[in-house]
């Protein structure tokens, strides 16, 4: 204990001391470093062979499941309907996990026609909301 | 002697025979591998089940995830001496980060932020609709309190047993803040219970709600709940803000920010403050209050007995507490005549828990009738026991020595 | 002042008294929530009441022409511009928050089709902003 | 003794005849209904009719909302010999939430970093492309100075008196920077003396505009503004930091963070920080800034007679402000030709209170002339007002000793 | 510094010196505030000028195929298209971000018509995440 | 005396000929002008310099305008005896506004809620795809050790040469995190190093890739990197945090949070958590934590030698690490047959600086051979690169003393 205190007082004060820690250290350092990350590209290669022989055959599905939605080829009025329908996925989703601790949200099923058709209601009372005032 | 000749002594680690020094050896002592205890292990075991569940079985995943993922981070294993890491570290009055981060919790402050989102987001109006079905949330707190006395008999102080006693409550950021006030020591095992628990409604509920029912009575359709005004809305939080303040002083930090942050948003011209309330804020308390209950599980203060008791009244008291709501269904009926029944059912939904417990409601609703859908009526007694929890809190914190 | 801290000394310190004191929080504490809980369920019918009164006519009125904006049929084009003007309500609002500082916006009529005319042009000026470098 | 019967004694409350014990009697008398004092009654109204004005009135409701709701949350009567719940309490060396979010408003923290969002928000064109309007900026701020004055006659000391006369900046921030820095018991009525007044400015400046301008004044056209190029205004938060700093080193905090923010916005590199700085951080800001205001108004600090000074004061100093900006317009105008006059009503703008003042300006321009649109002018006048008003809180800062 | 102390114990003591010392706080006061504003004003007339000269001609160019980008005239399904190129723009920016950490990003080419189609399938697997419980 | 004629006085400052009094001239002598020195202006013109490089070079724009506009606002003089403006100013206990956002980098505070963000935001298929290219991340870190050792030699004490170190791992807040922990004083300097180098990775890195490689080696096409699967990526942030977390405990905080933000990503379930994490809360830390650096570096703490030999060591630093990278996927080639061979280039990308080292091995691998994309298997080693000098800074603050 007090050789340990001894020591760390010789180390931030004698130079050649310092550079001789200072060896150790980068050792050391480097060598945990390499260590470290050794282990890990040891260990993921591992990881992928057992999620691949667990999981395998599930990702396949749904990578061809993925292959026919995007695939599809759409008429202009299903692009409006769907750029709307993204538009509530991303913008509303605020919305949408506020209204879930509502009931009415539950109620209705789910319809981006009528929702696009409030649009314009929304529009104008909305206005009288966009100040900036927050002082 | 040369530097390179010392490079290969400190690589066997030999220059001081007898003295502590820096080499490969004495580091691996300070590494995880060389501090590690039984108890470690075990802790970083329950974080793992934690995120596990929260990913696969879908249990409360906002918040068991950053709590599973601060268990594993606060039990890793280190040498204290060397530096502060974790939420209690103070090495020549340093703080470590995961200490500033639980300061949060420990100074009462997140839990507050959270009801303050948690307002932000909620919809009354089931409850301004049909405002009988508050009794139930009400009912459903005679948890709290059965609880605080098995915790009492069972050898745990008042503040203790207060602090169990509000796991019944099934509201985690009441839960954490009475016990940061009360029972500091207990409050990992308490968040880690009322939590749990909260992500386990779905399996704890059911039996008893069945077992309290008869058939007839789960079949019971309600009316249709009453559209409700936006002026309605607006009013209703600074009414049952000045109502439910005035009669437990003590709730006044709760109650306020779920009132104040359901204010902004029925406001309508506060919109954007209520969007960053429920939003941005709530997220990053969530985060930090989350992760920073984790790391507070450090195995020696958490694998202790006192723990396994805490998680045995937990279960008792969120028993009580989902009997107490329907039981009390069933009280009423005996006052209302034919249409207006309640189904006892939506009483279980008084523990708070929300949503959990109202979609709880719903699913056995429609077990024994299709299309009896009780999920906009469970939403009162749901938020109802929110309130009534934070009353309850609110009488413990000014009621019991501290 | 005395018998009060004394009894709150015996109070943490021995089981019976404190079961005793238990029992007075629980019925004090169950009391209470109840207490609330039923002024609360009484207020809230007389709120009911009171708001119908004063406010009961108007929000038949809204509810009928919300029903009007509603039931519309809509063009594809229509649609397609009520989903930019969506688009504009929801997303642009932090933009249109801060041009209210300025007095461009207040120039020019709010016109959703000349908005979207403009999309392709953000698009290419916005993509150099689209990097991560927070460090 | 049997437990029941003890029960039945504690409930009427005659355990122990002589000493102070737990019954729901003595609850009762902790409770808001046995500590409530008409000061906290009235100053719940208060706080109420400032949640009507902002949803009803649409009175800056940002701000009234938060500080209302603070308002009637810091006056709820409780025990303070209990638990720590207002702004203020210690017991024992313990803080309480509200005290937290106190700290914000005292140490000065979160009037900078509103600053940071306004800059964020704030367009500097208008004043880029006529920079001569930054003078009925300047000259509005004599309301400040001359309320100083005032409030030193009406008996204030002299740190009293600076903060008082910022009022007269119509800028909430700066308001209570100052006022935090310099007399701390005050800020609760400054703060909102300076809220009320900015919301109140539709009504204050109208009948003043009207009465120091004649009919031809009020129909004078200015020229159209001028498209400002990127680099301009790329260029203007740095240049204009660089020498109002330099000139006032006291506001380098409010004025760093107000043309940082505009830094953020305008660089085009630096989106996404902008958008954080005048969205999610100010909303949180303002959120707790507003309550803790709120909170800080109890009744035995608010309801003096210095208030009722703050608050005669700070509606003259408006008056002062307005005053100011219009007839220094007119002073402008003895200098300029025909087609460059200015239209003395845009020096009302010049108080600050954005972008209230300068809507007020537009409203009046066009009560004359349906097509003579002053809004885009009064913009200039109005966020010179902003940094004038920040230059004289930086210079109060530091020359009146504190 | 004895008689600074000193000076300062009276001004805030004594009445008469507190109104002189305000007389002096206002006059420097009002004077700085005219003095920073007036340098301001006379010094952005100049930085106006800098622009010009050097960056003029840039701005022209702007301005111009800014003119022809709001100038063309669409079909509803350009428009359709365009909004939601819009969305993209502003409500993907965050996601877009994300990617750019990663390589997927950067090997395809960016195709509103196609993310307008894969917008059904995040419909739908968005849907389990819009849950509020967040306590 | 009449008040007028005394008006006169001050204005002429002859009121009290030899005493300290308040008056225009006296005021003057407190302002900017009044206090500057020849420091002030040569550190205004670095964070101008900064501001000019992130705005039309794009050079790491999120942090060196935060940084470059709180060098001019932390270097506008001023007299700290009139009150706490600066960084570190207490008059009488009072905290300065600057002093409170720089607490959050004194304490550590900062770096790991940065390094939530990263880690929400960042997608480690790359790496999971080619765990190998791992190495090339650890070999970059040769830098921060070979720094380490020349600092000792340049006369820098233990810690301080730790934190110069540091800043070879190209990782701002990892260097940042360390030095606030070890060397305070140097934090400024090792801060704006480490991000200028950051920038300057574009510069620095192509000429040091092309001197250590032929023109075959750079024309390596690699194998298109695999399909990640979700389950492996929500698993590996709990599996590398485990691994690397108990081989240098002392990186339990910077690694925590870093794979912790990556498992709210990833999980699938939380999010709105990342979305926070990586957005809002990440937003405005940079935008504190960059200011905060900036007004850090007063004239009189940051333009000495040391800071000079800070920088000349943080390129040779950064170049070492370049090499290491480049040369040890040269060394690892060694023992890969044809199709597996890795383009040495990629090796560069070892030293993070995520994403530009990446973008940087993208362009010079194109320049060589227009369809050969090098980008997506040199993320690898970039996010390597970013947990190797986490490793790295967790050793260094266990065994360095402290
Ligand atoms: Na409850
Ligand atoms: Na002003
Ligand atoms: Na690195």
């Amino acid at each position: 204990m007090m050789s340990a205190a001894f020591m760390s007082i010789i180390v931030v004060q004698s130079s050649p001391v310092d550079i001789e820690s200072g060896l150790g250290i980068a050792l050391v350092g480097m060598t945990t470093v390499f260590f470290g990350l050794v282990i890990l590209s040891l260990v993921l290669p591992a990881l992928e062979r057992w999620v691949e022989d667990r999981f395998g055959l599930d990702r396949k599905k749904k990578a061809s499941l993925l292959q026919q939605d995007t695939d599809k080829s759409m008429t202009p009025v299903e692009v409006a309907a769907v750029s709307a329908a993204i538009h509530v996925h991303f913008c509303l989703l605020d919305q949408i996990e506020n209204m879930k601790l509502t009931w009415e949200t539950h109620e209705k099923p789910f319809t981006p026609w009528r929702l696009a058709g409030r649009a314009e209601h929304i529009q104008e009372s909305g206005s009288l909301q966009n100040r900036v005032r927050s002082r | 002697m040369s530097i390179s000749s010392k490079l290969v002594m400190w690589i066997t680690g030999s220059l001081q025979g007898d003295s502590q020094h820096l080499d490969l050896l004495s580091y691996l002592g300070d590494t995880g591998f060389g501090q590690v205890e039984p108890g470690n292990v075990i802790m970083i075991v329950i974080g793992l089940i934690m995120i596990y569940l929260a990913i696969k079985k879908d249990y409360e995943p906002l918040l068991l995830i950053p709590i599973g993922f601060g268990i594993i981070a606060g039990n890793i294993p280190y040498n204290p001496a060397l530096m502060p890491i974790g939420y209690q570290d103070v090495l020549g009055g340093q703080q470590s980060v995961f200490s500033l981060f639980y300061f949060g919790v420990k100074s009462g402050l997140f839990p507050p932020l959270i009801f303050l989102g948690i307002g932000a987001m909620t919809d009354f109006s089931a409850l301004l609709s049909n405002p009988k079905l508050l009794l139930l949330g009400a009912a459903a707190q005679i948890g709290i309190f059965i609880t605080l006395l098995g915790s009492l008999l069972l050898g745990f102080n008042l503040q203790e047993a207060a602090s169990i006693g509000i796991i019944g409550g099934a509201d985690g950021p009441t839960a954490i803040f009475v016990a940061s006030q009360m029972a500091p020591t207990l409050l990992g095992a308490i968040a880690i219970a009322a939590y749990s628990y909260m992500g386990l409604v779905p399996v704890i509920q059911p039996p008893i709600m069945r077992l309290l029912t008869t058939k007839e009575e789960r079949l019971i359709k309600m009316k249709p709940v009453r559209q409700v005004s936006q002026t309605e809305k607006i009013l209703f939080p600074i009414i049952a803000f000045l109502i439910t303040a005035f009669i437990a002083p003590g709730a006044i930090t709760l109650l306020g920010m779920l009132f104040f942050g359901n204010l902004l948003k029925e406001s309508g011209v506060t919109g954007r403050l209520a969007k960053s309330a429920q939003g941005s804020l709530n997220n990053v308390v969530v985060i930090l209050l989350g992760f920073a209950v984790g790391t507070s599980t450090q195995a020696s203060y958490f694998l202790t007995f006192d723990s396994l008791k805490i998680f045995v009244l937990g279960a008792i008291s969120f028993s009580i507490a989902t009997a107490g709501g329907v039981l009390f269904a069933k009280f009423i009926n005996l006052f209302l005549k034919g249409g207006n029944k309640i189904n006892p059912l939506v009483g279980a939904a008084g523990v708070s828990a929300v949503p959990d417990a109202a979609r709880v409601v719903e699913v056995e609703g429609r077990r024994y009738d299709k299309n009896n859908h009780l999920l906009m009526h469970a939403m009162a007694p749901n938020v109802a026991g929110v309130i009534g929890s934070a009353i309850a809190a609110g009488v413990l914190l000014s009621i019991v020595p501290h």
